[in-house]
């Protein structure tokens, strides 16, 4: 009998130690796990790494984390957003690195690190600030980056259904990074407005396959980030 | 502006049409963010292009009418958009497989500069303290096929945007194809910047004189 | 107005040049491309190089296709099968060369070739005689050999149903190799046994996006490798 | 098998129960072609697997009734088989991701030879002529968690397969965990082969004698 199913997003994230690296879902708003977020502000661990594509907006989910002083690093594409005021705070105080990668290696160097691929040549980034400093090749005349897989401790995902067994069907462009960060994280937790019976998903639509997925709880009406931010929302 | 309002040029509506005009039937495009997002609105009657929007979705369409904006839809600029009939959705890795692997024909972006080998830089004026942001920039120019910059010919002060050599940091070396400006279409050739169309009105002198590099006529 | 649809595999396969390199889907029988490869066989291209998981059975599709000597290179993992004698004897006869590759290897090289990675370190093969001469290096103390992209000029795929934008829907473990070759060849040809129009279907599951695929011919009735085989059929 | 009849021992039924006994519930399974196919059948009651095999299906199910075969629904050994409730279909680049990722908890493969470092020969002769063939073994042995041999102790001719160093082309080096023979259950460790359990009525001197390495007593 196989039940990855979790009674609360505070059980979801109640082994996350201080340090860890964490991956959370996310463009955006769309995809971002917002009570899983919550849930880890309760739960208290810091000194976190943070692995996302941008840093939040207003002072909910992502942007709340930082704010409550819990991350110390970032690795991420796009911290700027509107509405994004926490995290320059704290990078200009000097209390959160910044490691700024291109989204497109961002999002490779994740499938990588799922996919046991220790490191590939990719030619972005070449010859630009982001580049210096790494290792390059040349091949068949043109020129290469280095870069690694990444891997992560926990992945903190938002589906839109997924089954006992950890199966996921994603929303619209809120699938994002959550397929590849579920393959990069020792322990991934997948919040779903649904969770079904094993049998419940076509087999043939699966996106992300249970193999991937250790934790499910169901959050039937997840938050809307930007309507949060509307009314001025903070958390906690 | 107040620089070019002597002259006839182009509006960036006009700079989106001609730039439009380019782009063959059944094209997959990726448009930045600001201007190059007006292209879509000008595409020529009888050409379909399928958008694609590196947060994972190809056929992409306009703004959802009123009410029906859904926060889980949304474009690179997150903004709220549609999914047009033979839209697909798709995670991020497979997202720029489709760009970095040269699937895209055409990528099209705003500048700060771009060198005369077709160097650009759009993602950061380098400014101390400045919070670095990159996005998908330097995917986008280095796997699509055809990189086209749409961008006035100079910045509000007056200084040329086409310069010899970028002196902000860079998004790419050499990947730029050709540059939409309020005042020409210029192609980068192996010789450097070359002029291929003026906005009417507008002369030679007057775009090389606003051009921090050496112009030629096109071939 | 996008349209793929082409209206015969021989239309589909009419371009295809001696030399050409050619990606055939395909696990055992299951997603074999047995019409399109039959079509190639009639159009008459010589000197391809095949990449493909395995090399046919009986002498119908990918074994007729070697009978035929149309084949100089084949890469693959897994040469043998039950009924396979067409490649064993144009092997030991000199005919046709082997590039023998671990079966994630090749799927991972041929990933690579489709989304712009040149080459990558994976730990498969380290120590084998399929890794001798390979270029290795150590990260972490653990060794990995570089291996590279791989590309091809046409990629010929069964799928399910697809649309006139060349969104594809594929069968149960047919599915196989047929994405990531999508990805990896400059001319991709599907046959699938429906073509519908656009927006026949859903955005959510399609499997293969149309931006990597270039032709679509409907086979409504696709024969099977192994009921060919067992009747003693061979093509032409 | 001549040599070994005068010796009670399991059979390969009894090796694939002694094997599946020490799977855990919940388990991620990829079971090679041939006897480690057998495990499926010896699951103990109240644990469930999850089967994966390499051509694109997690949760793969037991053999289809006659007349209920699909070509197209096959294992990696091309099979019929059928896909149980919380299957899924995917490429096999994602297949194999599981696989050299490290997601899969135990992959479960035959042998020619086993080395006392764990060097694991199981996918060539390397007889001259013979026809290469090496499938997904290697890249298994490399991911995968945790790697358990199940193989007749000996050759026809009484050879031994478990060596002090593999005499044919190698799969991988130092990948075996733990091999399930009709004579015993032997872990391998950083001393080399050590018994873990004996077959009814087997001694450990008859192991020894028939291993072409060290074996030591388990600790």
């Amino acid at each position: 009998m196989i039940n990855k199913r979790v009674s609360s997003a505070a059980d979801a994230v109640a082994d996350v130690s201080d340090s860890a690296a964490i991956m959370i879902g996310g463009f955006g708003e769309a995809g971002s796990p917002i009570e899983l977020i919550h849930a880890l502000i309760d739960q208290g661990a810091k000194d976190l790494t943070v692995i996302s594509n941008n840093c939040g907006s207003g002072e909910v989910g992502l942007a709340a984390l930082l704010k409550a002083r819990r991350v110390t690093k970032v690795i991420c594409s796009f911290p700027r957003t509107a509405n994004s005021t926490v995290f320059p705070e704290l990078y200009r105080e000097g209390f959160t690195e910044l490691e700024l990668v291109p989204q497109g290696t961002l999002a490779e160097r994740i499938r990588a690190g799922g996919a046991g691929v220790h490191a590939f040549y990719t030619p972005t980034a070449v010859g630009t600030p982001l580049g210096e400093g790494k290792e390059s090749r040349s091949f068949d005349g043109r020129e290469y980056l280095l870069e690694y897989g990444l891997k992560a401790d926990f992945a903190l995902i938002k589906g839109r259904i997924a089954d006992t067994h950890g199966n996921v069907l994603y929303n619209k462009t809120a699938r994002n990074f959550g397929p590849i960060m579920a393959m990069a994280a020792k322990t991934t937790v997948i919040q779903a407005e649904r969770i079904v019976e094993a049998g419940g998903l076509d087999p043939e639509a699966v996106v992300t396959p249970g193999i991937f997925i250790d934790r499910v709880v169901e959050i039937a009406e997840p938050a809307h980030e930007s309507a949060l931010v509307a009314t001025g929302a903070s958390y906690p | 502006m107040s620089q070019h309002t002597a002259t006839a040029c182009w509006t960036r509506e006009q700079m989106a049409q001609r730039l439009a005009s380019d782009i063959a039937d059944g094209s997959y495009v990726n448009l930045g963010i600001g201007i190059p997002e007006l292209v879509a609105r000008f595409v020529p009657e009888g050409r379909t292009l399928v958008y694609h929007t590196e947060n994972g979705l190809l056929g992409m369409g306009s703004s959802p009418e009123e009410g029906a904006e859904d926060p889980e839809l949304i474009n690179a600029g997150k903004r709220y958009v549609t999914a047009n009939p033979g839209a697909a959705y798709f995670h991020h890795a497979d997202s720029f497989a489709m760009i970095r692997g040269g699937h895209l024909d055409l990528s099209v972006l705003g500048a700060l500069q771009v060198g005369q080998t077709g160097d650009l830089a759009n993602w950061s004026t380098g400014e101390p303290g400045a919070i670095p942001a990159v996005g998908g920039a330097m995917d986008l120019v280095a796997g699509v096929k055809e990189v086209f910059v749409i961008t006035q010919h100079t910045t509000r002060d007056g200084a040329p945007k086409l310069v010899e050599r970028c002196t902000y940091p860079l998004t790419g070396l050499g990947v730029v194809d050709r540059v939409y400006t309020d005042l020409a279409v210029i192609d980068v050739t192996p010789e450097g910047f070359s002029l291929r169309e003026l906005a009417p009105g507008v002369s030679f002198e007057t775009v090389q004189e606003r051009t921090g590099a050496p112009l030629t006529r096109h071939a």
